[in-house]
């Protein structure tokens, strides 16, 4: 079994919330802009990531989902949907 | 029809409520319509419908607001103080477009004032107590008989506007009995909701939710909002104007623009003068708003009519829109007294020959 | 032709009760009728009253300030109406609690001891009826049989007490014809 | 081990208006997961309050009504009352809830409507500018207490959740917060139960969130999560403060 | 004269309150006039002064009622939805005859409505959103200074007839910084109240109570205080007309009937129309109640004149006053928007221009 | 060892318009000999209900403002505010304070307005004919509950000192009763001690009094003193539930 | 020391509650109604008074006075002020 | 003669204060100022934006859908009200954050990388006062040296600040001029 781990850019409003929660210390804010003017966040270390939806649970804004996948892991930062 | 039996205003306008199928009712007690409440909480159990007392005024608008939202049909019956108190509640429900029927059994006020019946809420009532552009359809009863006629016609006219609907009676009205009967064909179905009430998803097998809400926060789109809500208050003004006039066809030389139980005096006043060989006439709205602009202003520009007089248990209210509608043509006279005196047929009658 | 009655006394004493029976009895009849109670703050202690507008025609007017005639079941009531009903009209005086009488002399005066009657026979609740019985009796204003249905009506749910209340009518109903 | 996660149905595509971190959006997903694990969607009333959250029916898939400023438990007792196999939920903030509305929340609670109440204690006006609440802290700073709270003149903090259990009528009521994800998983425990309740016509339910508004508290959103944790919680306790039976 | 600063409307209004010698107030917070309360919450304070918010609109008009019943000057802000919640307060107020200073923000309605300016709570205004035979005396500012002084004017002028008084701004007056400076002159100092505020026997040195109360049970005594009421709306009909004529010296051939906001709006349309050879006069009523009859009746009877019309931020309300005032001796036209998309000039022109 | 007993100053010699037998007069009477054993006539300001009590202005003999329908808690706060050298009480039915004005007597109180209510609970709504009150008991008939209070629809009675007593906000509350002369004793004392709290500006203080509603219970007054004691002080618990510091 | 009993009639709304409260059993309702149509209380004992005032006390309609008096003790019933 | 600005950008750049400053300045000159901010539901997440205008005689209607000036700070502002200026009008963008251009040719366009500047100053908060220096300097709708004093009353609280705004100010002018 794979994962599919997905944050929608534009819903993400860095609010760094996911980044402090993060067991595995993956996430990041990013340096770069959304369309709505926000940082948002990104997996800065993807490999350590182990689905534990712990920064799904915290999201405000619902930006974060993990989907399961026949195919091997594939995890992207920011990918659009 | 069934046959005549004797009630009391208030018991009877509980009564039409359920005739007219309408089988949800919340309210306050308040003097003098307190026997509404009283007779339902017997009688919504009987026929298994829903009585609640709420914890005030202001929450029962707002329970109005939330049932007539789901779709089901909702009255409530309050005087004066209590109905200032559903300002707030009457606006949101004018501007989330619900039917709801509210009766005003009126007292003396301002302020507390007394418990006698009065008509000081003429204005609250056609010009909107609350705030914002929104207008009710306002319909004012001179007899038990009618006010049970013009409550079940309140039901189908509220789906119709889907706008806020009022009963304008007075103390008298409420606390007086009189031969009622029940007409059959005043009993209607309600309308189908599920374009717009939340009634549940599944209920009307949609998977679109339906929202009821008043918030417009782009200025277009209120706007917009507020358009449509005009066009509905100018369909009423073409499609539900009614009144009644009286010694109408006569010479006469003073008309009186009365309603209500003020309307009833004067149509005494009107008798015992027309005995004397005085003609004089009336128009009686019979709703408030829409004001029968064209019927009184027609009314009054008769050739022989020399002066108009509106005369109300208030202190000069309805003459505001009299006086607009006569444009000028003949004089506006004010009589009226307020707290619960109500004038006599002589009084009236000392007051009208005056004019002349 | 409009005839009006105002009932009048303390509270307790079955006054507003007494004008409905009328009502209802004209009604039954086929004439128009409005009753019109007193709701002002009186209620409590003070007097309390009603008026009953019987009418072969619609009703106008139903603030009644003469009445055509009065039933006053105790002092305070006689003070404070009798000088506003219609010349020729029935004065019923409860003299069981009112000594005085109506210093009129333009009016039908009938002074029954209404309450005492129905102390005799068995209740002073009854007090009403007797004057019910009496005033119809004198007035005419509508039939007796009519006013015997309407207080059956009255008291139909309570059918025991429906002897007693026939007692009290009839009772009345002597009263005045004495 | 891995887990996977996804937007509940019950919950719209749109974006929400809230600001960064503000804890109104975890509540929302959370009330819309439990309404698609009870499968109940199709018979939901929403109903909005006046407050940040007036916009939510944008942000659900279901019915919804916009209650008036503190006005929503009496909304939810019309519908209940005259529906009584619809499903309603108010969620209110704190001046919603608390300020205006008291008088509708107690006697809706005392009368046990059965509809559950979504309680989001931010301890202040959230939507109009960060106004002090009934439930601002003592010498908590807002736009209206610009000297802090004074306990003297504004008295103390009220909590709601204690206030409720008082009340002789049966009801659960229970005080949760959404500000880490061990708090978030047991808030959805209760917003659960909650629905459960409702769903078996046994009482009122009622479940306060204390929640974060980094925006009027002028903090990031992390601050804004420890300072919750350390000055909101030892006064607004967690914990079940009512059940039936 | 101070001099000029630069001021948010909504903080201007309340310093003017302080200026004006009154250091009570207690509102509730809405948008658009919370900035009011939030510069009371630190400036009062600084003066002494009281600063309460209450629990709720409804709770915080009777503080300002049990204020000035004492005897105390006091005021309010509020918006829309706000001041429906204080309709019942309001008439509780004008029946016991207390000087109280409402300020309405106006936002947009019926309802939720919006937050964005509107004039859509003319009516409550004007005509009583309460219960009962009351007036208010009621003031449109159409600047920041002016509402400076006018909320510097109501003070004394509550006391004068001891009754509410009502200053009818919108969100734009609130939200907007216009340079101001607080006139002097204005301030002034509370009429002693000892003959029948409740301030305590030995504040008096009196052993005569003060009651202050709405409640006449007696049907006579209430017609008689609603006589005494009626007789100090008059007098403000007769005392305290405001209005400003703008470019009625021309022979303008449209007048325009607008206040607030929006007369602003009409006074650029009308300079720009002026520009173009098109003279247009106004009539601003500073006073909606008492409504400026006399003026606008004889500003629109002037020869040249052909059409009036009535500018509002609402659906059509002023005009039901303008209508009256003309008697049919012009035709009435109105064109309004509400929502918070104000008209623009340009609008406004098309608009006058389209009349002849 | 015989005793005088006379008309306090404080009331007026008006005759009382209430029926025979109601409490509401013992509580008059035990307001207007406080204030005089406390010398503060001259500084007084009572608030009248909108309730049985509406013309309690006509019984005293110091200065009165009238309230709207539960709103007197929110006069008493305009008052204090203004006037703290005043001292004020307010005068409040059962559904005066406990329904229509919930909202304001939960705010004044955990504000902790320094004034004085004494709440009269007859468990009715006495003026206006006997409507059902939130203090009704239980299977209690009344106008508007013809076949006795309905639990399942209405809820438990509520309870103001309990509820009251669980904010946060110091203050004093206590319920008392007149139905016999003992606890008229000890309820005088009570109001004595509430108004003293207030003349030391040290909190908020409420007095709830068990009283009797003849008229609308259907009872003569003596049946009435044995109905509430016999069923109302067992859920109506007297004594001090709440004191300052 | 003596003391003056007093019931102001018009006042007393016979409501009984005196007579129950009474330690001494000294009062009775009259049947004789006052002013008012109300059937008010007397001392029917009144020598059995120990002037405890229980009764004044308890009267909601405060009726009922006990002053002091130089004479020896003066008792009626139902003396007018 | 009359003349508007508008002040647009994200929330918290800053907006209404610029806007504030400039009306501040110009009513020291004895100008008639009106500001007029949006207090709209965008106030949170979207474009603020704030209106001067400033004349010589009474302003009429403080509504202005078409201002002479535009100070843009952000992209979106710019795209959203860039159309709506007047013909001859300045419009300042803030390339820093905006990498497109007004595609106008009948207006005045200013752009100066404001953010980035502010950034080399130690902080991009003043950013706002770096774009109020670079558009008085090029629209001369007041004087520069009232703008200075204006900024220096603005910051009187916090009189650490002042150099610093200075340089920003500075700053400004300088792009302006180049
Ligand atoms: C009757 C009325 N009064 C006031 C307002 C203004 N208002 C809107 S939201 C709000 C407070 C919101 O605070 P809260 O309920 O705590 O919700 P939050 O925004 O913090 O989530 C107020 C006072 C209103 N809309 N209606
Ligand atoms: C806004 C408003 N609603 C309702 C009323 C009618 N009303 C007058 S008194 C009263 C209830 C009184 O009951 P309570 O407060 O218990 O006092 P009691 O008469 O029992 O002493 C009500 C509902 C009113 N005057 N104003
Ligand atoms: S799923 Fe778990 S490990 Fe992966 S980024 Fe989220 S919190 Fe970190
Ligand atoms: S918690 Fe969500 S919104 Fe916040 S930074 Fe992470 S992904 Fe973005
Ligand atoms: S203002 Fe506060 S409560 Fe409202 S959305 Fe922003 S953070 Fe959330
Ligand atoms: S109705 Fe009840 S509370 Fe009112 S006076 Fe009579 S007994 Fe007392
Ligand atoms: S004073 Fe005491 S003994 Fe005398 S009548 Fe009264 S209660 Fe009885
Ligand atoms: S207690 Fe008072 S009112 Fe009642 S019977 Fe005795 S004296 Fe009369
Ligand atoms: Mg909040
Ligand atoms: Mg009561």
């Amino acid at each position: 079994m794979a994962y599919k781990y997905h944050i929608e850019v534009d819903r993400c409003k860095g609010c760094g919330l996911c980044v402090t929660v993060c067991p595995k210390n993956v996430l990041e804010i990013s340096d770069k802009v959304n369309t709505k003017g926000y940082f948002p966040a990104y997996q800065a270390r993807p490999d350590d990531c182990i689905f534990c939806t712990t920064c799904c649970i915290m999201c405000p804004d619902v930006a974060i989902n993990i989907t399961e996948t026949a195919e091997p892991a594939e995890k992207r930062v920011g990918e659009g949907a | 029809m069934g046959k005549k039996v004797l009630m009391k205003g208030n018991e009877a306008i509980g009564e039409a409520a359920i005739r007219a199928g309408c089988l949800n009712y919340f309210a306050y007690p308040i003097t003098p319509q307190s026997e509404v409440a009283e007779y339902l909480s017997r009688r919504m159990p009987e026929v298994g419908g829903v009585f609640v007392q709420g914890e005030s005024e202001v929450a029962v608008s707002y329970m109005l607001f939330g049932a007539a939202g789901c779709g089901e049909r909702v009255f409530t019956t309050s005087s004066s103080p209590g109905i200032s108190l559903m300002s707030e509640g009457i606006s949101y429900v004018a501007g989330a477009q619900c039917p709801v029927v509210f009766v005003n059994i009126i007292r003396g006020g301002p302020g507390l004032g007394g418990i006698l019946p009065s008509q000081g809420d003429y204005f609250q009532a056609t010009k909107g107590g609350g705030h914002g552009d929104y207008r009710m359809l306002v319909m004012a009863p001179a007899s038990v008989q009618e006010a049970v006629e013009m409550v079940m016609m309140a039901f189908p006219l509220a789906e119709k506007y889907r706008n806020p609907i009022m009963l304008l009676g007075d103390g008298l009205i409420g606390q007086m009995m009189e031969p009622v009967e029940f007409p059959d064909h005043l009993r209607t179905e309600p309308t189908n909701k599920d374009a717009w009430a939340t009634n549940g998803m599944d209920t009307r097998k949609s998977s679109k939710p339906n929202i009821v809400k008043s918030l417009y926060l782009d200025p277009k789109q209120l706007n917009d909002h507020n358009l449509l809500l005009k066009s509905k208050y100018e369909q009423m003004k073409r499609e539900e104007i009614r009144y009644e006039p009286y010694n109408t066809d006569s010479d006469y030389k003073v008309l009186i623009v009365s309603y209500g139980t003020m309307s009833r005096v004067c149509r005494t006043a009107i008798d015992n003068m027309k005995a004397e060989g005085f003609e004089v006439g009336m128009v009686r709205p019979q709703t408030l708003f829409p004001f029968p602009e064209k019927a009184v202003h027609d009314a009054a520009v008769k050739e022989s009519c020399k002066v108009v007089i509106s005369i109300e248990m208030s202190m000069g209210q309805m003459v505001e829109d009299v006086d607009r509608c006569v444009k000028g043509k003949r004089p506006v006279e004010w009589y009226g007294k307020c707290g619960g005196d109500v004038p006599t047929p002589e009084e009236v009658m000392g007051v009208v020959k005056a004019l002349i | 032709m409009q005839s009006e009655v105002m009932f009048a006394g303390f509270g307790g004493q079955g006054i507003l009760m007494s004008g409905k029976i009328l009502a209802h009895a004209a009604l039954t009849k086929g004439f128009e009728v409005a009753w019109i109670p007193s709701y002002g703050p009186e209620m409590r202690g003070g007097t309390a009253y009603c008026t009953v507008v019987i009418s072969d025609r619609p009703i106008g007017s139903p603030i009644i300030k003469n009445p055509m005639h009065l039933v006053a079941m105790n002092r305070p009531s006689l003070e404070k109406f009798a000088h506003v009903v219609k010349p020729e009209g029935v004065i019923l005086i409860n003299s069981s609690l009112c000594s005085v009488t109506s210093g009129r002399s333009d009016i039908d005066e009938l002074i029954v001891p209404v309450s005492d009657i129905a102390i005799e026979l068995g209740t002073v609740k009854a007090a009403n009826i007797v004057a019910l019985g009496a005033f119809v009796t004198r007035s005419k204003i509508i039939d007796y049989e009519l006013l015997k249905e309407a207080v059956k009506e009255e008291f139909a749910a309570k059918e025991k007490l429906i002897p007693l209340e026939m007692e009290a009518l009839e009772r009345g109903k002597k009263a005045a014809l004495q | 081990m891995g887990k996977t996660f996804k937007r509940p149905e019950a919950l719209s595509e749109n974006h929400t208006h809230y600001c960064p971190g503000c804890t109104h959006g975890v509540i929302h997903r959370l009330i819309a997961e439990v309404i698609d694990e009870l499968g109940i969607r199709g018979r939901m009333v929403g109903i909005a309050p006046v407050g940040c959250a007036v916009l939510a029916y944008n942000y659900f898939t279901f019915d919804f009504q916009e209650a008036a400023h503190g006005r929503a438990p009496a909304m939810a007792t019309g519908i209940k009352r005259v529906r009584p196999d619809l499903m309603v939920f108010t969620y209110q903030g704190d001046g919603d809830l608390a300020s205006i509305g008291m008088g509708e929340i107690i006697h809706a609670a005392n009368r046990g409507e059965k509809f559950t109440t979504i309680f989001v204690n931010n301890t202040v006006y959230g939507m109009t500018g960060g106004q002090m609440a009934p439930t601002t802290m003592p010498g908590q700073r807002t736009t209206t207490s610009p000297f802090g709270r004074n306990v003297e003149d504004c008295g103390m903090p009220i909590r709601m959740a204690e206030l409720l259990s008082s009340l002789a009528t049966p009801a659960y009521i229970t005080r949760q917060t959404v500000i880490k994800p061990k708090y978030i998983v047991k808030t959805k425990k209760a917003i659960k139960q909650a629905f459960a309740y409702q769903m078996e016509r046994k009482c009122f339910s009622f479940v306060e969130v204390v929640s974060t508004c980094p925006t009027n508290w002028g903090m990031t959103p992390v601050e804004a999560v420890k300072w919750t944790e350390e000055t909101l919680l030892s006064y607004y306790k967690l914990g079940e403060y009512k059940k039936p039976e």
